[in-house]
């Protein structure tokens, strides 16, 4: 018959098999000497490159971040060094290419800032943080797959980054099955932290938090405001946003009368701006990225809101970016953050020193991100000391009970669920303000766009300046 | 709910942003509709060209001071050389049967695409940035609503530009010549029509014009390497709503959906006015089979 | 066809493969990248089972779908759901995911089955981006944005075997089953009277009907066995990957990006071929994978390289690379 | 009486292709259509196989009012048709493109090749059945057309200038296959734009000229209508 004539018998059958084997083999090949090619591509652990001290005028030049941090932490001798010799992996998972490459390459500047600081003087208890970076584009799948590589292939010790709050989903999925210690870098849905997870970590503040900090200041800075619209993006980000703010409103005696979604990527936002408009708001409250932030800040006043235009959550608006995207237009507005160069505390010349240090680095300002990517790294390296173990199980517990100070970040402690409490520490206000000498900041700072720049008016303690009224 | 009164009260500035957004859409999409109308190709790398342009833009203002409206020709000029290499390399294709041609081309064009933005991203880093142009964030008014400089003048230059396009197909013998081998690329070469050639021409122009887009878009958005793939799958669905080919047609299509997007939300959430977009699309399809315009061009 | 006496030859050759297939992970189990490679395999081998749905519908009854990512997609979100919200079994919900994907298959083909060509690549792909904006708003039911994360399913005792979902060596194998029934079933379908007269469909659709061929039911009906592979492809994936959302960033089970994974897969795979999805899931999964894993020049480099080498292969490799091994090296015998 | 068309009209837009038309044909007939280019002979076959809908008028076959039925229910009644501009399934061997027809009679895949072996016998491309039908040169490909339109059983059979563009060997060769197919029972209509292939065979030819029938006869009386004859002449003034 004909159809059975189709085969030719011996050539097709030896080719075949040699195809798909070769086809298998060869993947297996290719994977195993990317493997050791990739090895070798491994940069070595970063030594130590900076060693200018450049520190603000009128900073006490002699603190620097470290010895903050050695200082107000329990004092372990680490002239021991029982890990001397022996390597902490860290995996790192960010975007790094894709429309949030620019948020995840500076959480990467900070990890790498920070491990060759640690790096430089010594290590932690003699060993040497290796850093193993990975990029997942926006693909989420590919998240999951860095990091099975990181802990299957790479044997991290612990693995941070993620960013997208869908990124950190996937990444915890795989930590938690290998029982990997997972400290994220971003990822403000508050879900992160609320699956039962054991082995996940946020040190960012969840969209609660930043609701409940944003709620405070926006009702002391607008106490008028009754009638609130909230602009929020149709992403897992926007909307965990809404959903706080809905809840907490009635506290601060805010009605929201408009809350429908929005989808990301237009260019125009007017349409929707107007019906905000038709509600009659006193008070509009964004939840955005950057552009979108930004742009939306720009067509409101096209379409002639005069109300008052804030940003109500974490993530995008909150650098330097946003004051040189939207212009002098953003002066004025609030957003809750935990990191900015000139947080209060008896630490600023510390914090302002890294600032300074970072700049001359990577030539951009450090930003929420950055700092973040920071915190993580002594964080970790605060639970290594203590553990004085890089064994999983005990990094994890060693994590887990971190009670430390970061002279940026403020105290850090972990809740059973792992996340760390913002809202009654850390989260500060800041406003976006004419560059000014202030106490401890000059107006020489580099990072300052248009004449703006980011000042943090609340709560006082971390003030250092007023909350002004636009 | 929206009472009858809001819904008037709205609709008026509704309908202009509407407008004014189609025309934002038109200047990407017509392109597009170029090298779709006379090659039959899918070209999804259309935005990422796009970004090329609005990239062009931006270094002319930064390094030599270049106003953005003055580089809007550079762009153009630049791409359309673009478009002979990129000719190179689709050509190939073109030898294949049709249907097999567009699965080809459509799975080209998308590693040139993911190419293109990665390799943006390489050498202009992920950086978000703006175009300083003195329309930004101007505004006027005109019978209370408010509108901004800059889609004023993407609007203007569409239309110019589209009567530039229209005169340049209807009038000119070049653009006699792109149309026949849009119809019937056979009868065309019968007739003594370079055919390699207009569809060298025709894949520059539209090259350029996605650069002149581009260029026009970064008036009133911001720019950054993957910012391409954002608005590729709409601009598709402009094209063949207006009929495929059909340059007048992308003009309406572009009308169509700006106007729908804007006036349906005012009805529903921000967030699924592409729904409406998508539903008008299937809804002319299934009426229309050829598009609004189809087979003209 | 029953299988003739030539037909030895291919059973061999496909049982050889199965084995070889069974056999890779205790062939690689002592070395140190045992779980990441499977890891790969599991998903390119989910993603082969998407290609081929994809493959019956363009490949075989010439439907070009450049919205495929609507069917691997609902069927993710109706086994994902019924996993999260009534703690399902995840093998029931699997029927579930064919049967919701089937539905939004025959939606879709009644849209657009009307249409040819670029109208209805374009209509598909409008249709799909409309389900994914609807799935994402309708956050009472799909949980909107937020996603839905699938929780592990208890340990299986099945036949004496202990399934434990946790264990990549239990996805791989249950992966691999599904995929064997998958590539079967599309070989029995395209020898059989169907997949002839699904050919005339795509070879010309006018000539088709004037031969008595029905084509809308003839192209709904390479729809349902479409939906229901790219259905139950969506299923494994909610539930080997634990959370699903509808964005539409790439990775999406509903974006845009997924379904020219699809074409790609497809396409470099080899259309109309049925080895083809095979080879091109491990070029968009494994390729893909290695080159960012592995080819670190800077940020983006590696999606560079993959755009690059996708064109290369488009343009040297007209019928896809089985096309290409299965013309030249085996002179059209396997397909 | 096979085949009935009652006043069979067709508008594109503005434009009358086929204006009520209206003609009979005999079981086991061999009928010829002539008429110079734009006459509507090809948009008369559409709306008989069924592919236009009639704007208005009937379609009666085999004493069923077809003519809402679709293209494909036609062809299972046993309506055949050829394409003017062949359309063979190009990636398909010429077995697999006449086994489509069988198929969709309902005989499995080993029935239909069975049945086609004949068929393929029969129009003579026995040896090239392994072929790919984009392979073969363009005689080949209208024979594969036939072919497969045999294969369905067909008590009528369209043909749509299937001698067009064939040298004088391979139409004689064809002309005899129709022959042969007609003896065995199958009305044929068939549609030249050359008038000379159908006088030789048909018994009975209709003309068209503007989408009318301006003559109805033996080829003889109509080889010599004045009327025929200017339709015809007028053609090759105008071009």
């Amino acid at each position: 018959m004909y159809y059975a004539e189709r085969m030719r018998r011996g050539v097709v059958l030896s080719a075949a098999i040699v195809a798909t084997i070769a086809v298998i083999v060869g993947f297996v090949v290719g994977i195993a000497g990317g493997y050791f090619w990739g090895l070798s591509a491994v940069p070595a652990p970063v030594t130590v490159t900076t060693t200018k001290t450049v520190t603000a005028p009128g900073a006490a030049k002699t603190v620097t971040a470290t010895s903050t941090v050695t200082a107000t932490k329990t004092v372990t001798a680490p002239a021991a060094a029982p890990l001397a010799g022996k390597v902490i992996k860290v995996g790192v998972v960010q975007p790094l290419s894709g429309p949030l490459a620019y948020f995840g390459e500076s959480g990467l500047d900070g990890v790498k800032f920070a491990t060759d600081e640690i790096n430089a003087k010594g290590g932690v208890l003699g060993a040497k943080i290796e850093l193993h970076i990975e990029d997942f584009g926006i693909d989420y799948k590919a998240a999951a797959a860095a990091a099975e590589k990181l802990i299957t292939v790479d044997k991290v010790n612990v693995v941070v980054g993620g960013f997208a709050s869908g990124a950190g989903y996937t990444i915890e999925d795989v930590t938690e099955k290998y029982h990997v210690p997972y400290v994220t870098i971003g990822c403000s849905a508050d879900t992160i932290t609320a699956r039962g997870y054991h082995w996940v970590f946020r040190t960012a503040p969840n969209s609660t938090e930043y609701m409940l900090m944003m709620g405070h200041v926006l009702s002391m800075l607008y106490p008028k405001a009754k009638r609130v619209a909230i602009l929020a993006e149709n992403s897992e980000y926007g909307q965990a946003s809404l959903r706080a703010i809905k809840k907490l409103a009635p506290q601060y005696g805010w009605t929201i009368v408009y809350d429908e979604p929005y989808e990301k990527r237009t260019p125009d936002f007017r349409p929707t701006l107007q019906k905000v408009k038709a509600t009659n708001p006193d008070l509009i409250g964004l939840v955005s990225y950057l552009t979108d932030a930004a742009l939306i800040m720009k067509q409101s006043k096209e379409v002639g809101i005069n109300v008052p235009i804030s940003t109500i959550s974490g993530a995008g608006p909150q650098t330097l970016k946003f004051i040189d995207l939207t212009g002098k237009g953003a002066e004025g507005m609030v957003m809750a953050s935990e990191f900015w160069p000139n947080k209060k505390w008896p630490y600023l010349p510390a914090v302002m020193d890294i600032s300074y240090k970072f700049w001359d680095k990577y030539k951009r300002p450090i930003d929420f991100q950055a700092w973040a990517g920071i915190g993580v790294m002594y964080i970790i390296k605060d639970a290594v000391t203590r553990a004085k173990s890089l064994d999983h199980t005990d990094l994890r517990n060693a994590i887990a009970s971190t009670n430390m100070f970061l002279p940026w970040m403020g105290p850090i402690l972990f809740y059973p669920n792992g996340h760390a409490g913002w809202w009654k520490y850390n989260l500060v206000t800041y406003q976006i303000q004419k560059v000014r000498q202030v106490d401890g900041i000059p107006a020489n700072i580099p990072w300052q766009s248009n004449g703006l720049s980011f000042y943090a008016v609340y709560p006082p303690k971390a003030a250092v300046a007023a909350l002004t009224t636009p | 709910m929206l009472s009858l009164e809001m819904v008037l009260a709205l609709l008026p500035s509704s309908i202009v942003y509407g407008i004014f957004l189609g025309g934002l859409y038109a200047i990407i999409a017509v392109g597009l509709s170029m090298i779709f109308g006379v090659m039959k190709v899918i070209n999804l790398a259309h935005g990422d060209f796009a970004m090329l342009g609005m990239y062009i833009t931006f270094w002319l203002l930064t390094i030599f001071g270049v106003p953005p409206l003055l580089s809007l020709p550079v762009s153009f000029a630049v791409m359309f050389a673009v478009g002979f290499p990129f000719m190179w390399l689709v050509k190939p294709l073109f030898k294949r049967p049709l249907e097999e041609m567009i699965n080809s081309s459509v799975i080209l064009t998308y590693g040139a695409s993911l190419a293109l933005a990665s390799g943006a991203q390489m050498i202009w880093t992920s950086n978000f940035r703006r175009v300083p142009n003195p329309y930004w964030g101007t505004t006027f008014s005109i019978g209370g609503i408010g509108l901004d400089m800059g889609y004023t003048v993407v609007f203007m230059f569409a239309v110019i530009v589209y009567l530039m396009l229209y005169f340049f197909l209807i009038r000119t013998k070049v653009g006699k010549a792109i149309r026949a081998v849009s119809q019937d690329p056979d009868a065309a070469a019968l007739m003594g029509i370079d055919v390699d050639r207009m569809h060298t021409l025709s894949m520059g122009i539209g090259l350029g014009l996605a650069a002149l887009g581009g260029s026009l878009l970064s008036l009133v958005y911001y720019l950054y390497p993957w910012v391409g793939e954002q608005l590729v799958l709409l601009m598709f669905i402009i094209c063949v709503l207006g009929g495929l080919g059909s340059i007048l047609g992308v003009f309406y299509g572009a009308l169509i959906i700006g106007l729908a997007e804007s006036i349906a939300v005012i009805f529903i959430p921000a967030s699924i006015k592409d729904v409406v977009a998508y539903a008008i699309f299937l809804g002319i399809l299934l009426i229309r089979p050829q598009g609004l315009l189809g087979g003209k061009m | 066809m029953k299988l003739g006496i030539t037909d030895r030859s291919r059973l061999l050759l496909e049982t050889v493969g199965i084995i070889v297939l069974f056999l890779i992970p205790p062939a690689i189990y002592a070395t140190p990248y045992r779980l990441y490679l499977l890891h790969i395999l599991i998903l390119a081998m989910i993603y082969a089972v998407f290609g081929q749905s994809w493959n019956i519908l363009a490949g075989y009854a010439g439907q070009v779908s450049l919205g495929h990512e609507v069917l691997l997609g609902t069927g993710a979100y109706a086994s994902a759901l019924l996993v999260y919200f009534y703690h399902m079994d995840p093998w029931l919900t699997l029927i579930a995911s064919a049967a919701m994907a089937i539905v939004t298959g025959m939606a879709l083909g009644a849209v657009t089955f009307k249409l040819r060509g670029f109208y209805f690549a374009l209509a598909t792909l409008a249709f799909a981006e409309m389900v994914r904006l609807i799935i994402l708003a309708w956050s009472g039911v799909t949980r909107g944005a937020e996603g839905v994360p699938v929780p592990v399913p208890q340990p299986v005792n099945m036949f004496g075997f202990i399934i434990d979902f946790k264990s990549k060596f239990s996805w791989y194998y249950i992966t691999l089953v599904f995929m064997i029934i998958a590539f079967y079933l599309t070989y029995k379908l395209t020898r059989s009277k169907y997949g002839l007269l699904f050919r005339s469909v795509r070879e010309d659709e006018d000539a088709a009907a004037s031969l008595g061929v029905n084509t809308f039911k003839l192209k709904m009906l390479a729809m349902l066995v479409s939906a229901a592979f790219a259905g139950i492809a969506g299923g494994l994936y909610a539930n080997y990957m634990g959370y699903i959302d509808p964005a539409w960033e790439a990775g999406g089970v509903l974006s845009p990006f997924t379904g020219l994974d699809a074409l790609v897969i497809g396409i470099v795979g080899g259309m109309g071929t049925v080895i083809g999805p095979i080879i091109g899931s491990l070029v968009r999964v494994g390729l893909g994978e290695y080159l960012r894993a592995y080819i670190g020049v800077a940020a983006g480099f590696d999606i560079f390289t993959f755009g690059a080498i996708v064109v290369a292969v488009v343009l040297v490799l007209p019928t896809g690379i089985w096309g290409y091994i299965d013309e030249k090296l085996l002179r059209g015998g396997v397909g | 009486m096979i085949l009935e068309v009652d006043r069979l009209t067709k508008a594109f837009g503005g434009l009358i292709a086929v204006k009520e038309l209206s003609f009979e044909v005999d079981k086991g007939e061999l009928m010829g259509m002539i008429g110079p280019n734009g006459s509507g002979k090809t948009t008369t076959f559409n709306c008989i196989a069924g592919y236009y809908n009639p704007t208005s008028g009937k379609v009666i076959f085999d004493g069923k009012d077809v003519t809402r039925k679709s293209s494909h229910e036609r062809a299972k009644m046993g309506i055949a048709r050829t394409f003017q501009l062949v359309k063979p399934f190009h990636n398909m061997t010429v077995l697999e493109n006449t086994m489509v027809g069988a198929l969709t009679k309902g005989a499995s895949l080993s029935e239909a090749e069975a049945k086609v072996e004949e068929i393929l016998d029969l129009v003579g491309l026995k040896d090239v059945m392994k072929r790919k039908a984009k392979e073969l040169p363009l005689a080949m490909r209208k024979k594969v057309e036939l072919a497969r339109a045999l294969a369905l059983d067909p008590k009528l059979l369209l043909l749509d200038e299937v001698v067009a563009g064939l040298n004088p060997t391979e139409i004689s060769e064809m002309l005899e296959v129709i022959k042969e197919i007609n003896r065995r029972g199958v009305t044929i209509i068939m549609v030249e734009h050359v008038m000379r292939a159908v006088m030789s065979i048909s018994k009975r030819i209709i003309v068209l000229h503007h989408g009318e029938k301006i003559a109805e006869g033996p080829p003889e009386e109509i080889a010599n209508s004045a009327k025929v004859i200017e339709a015809y002449l007028g053609e090759k003034y105008m071009i």
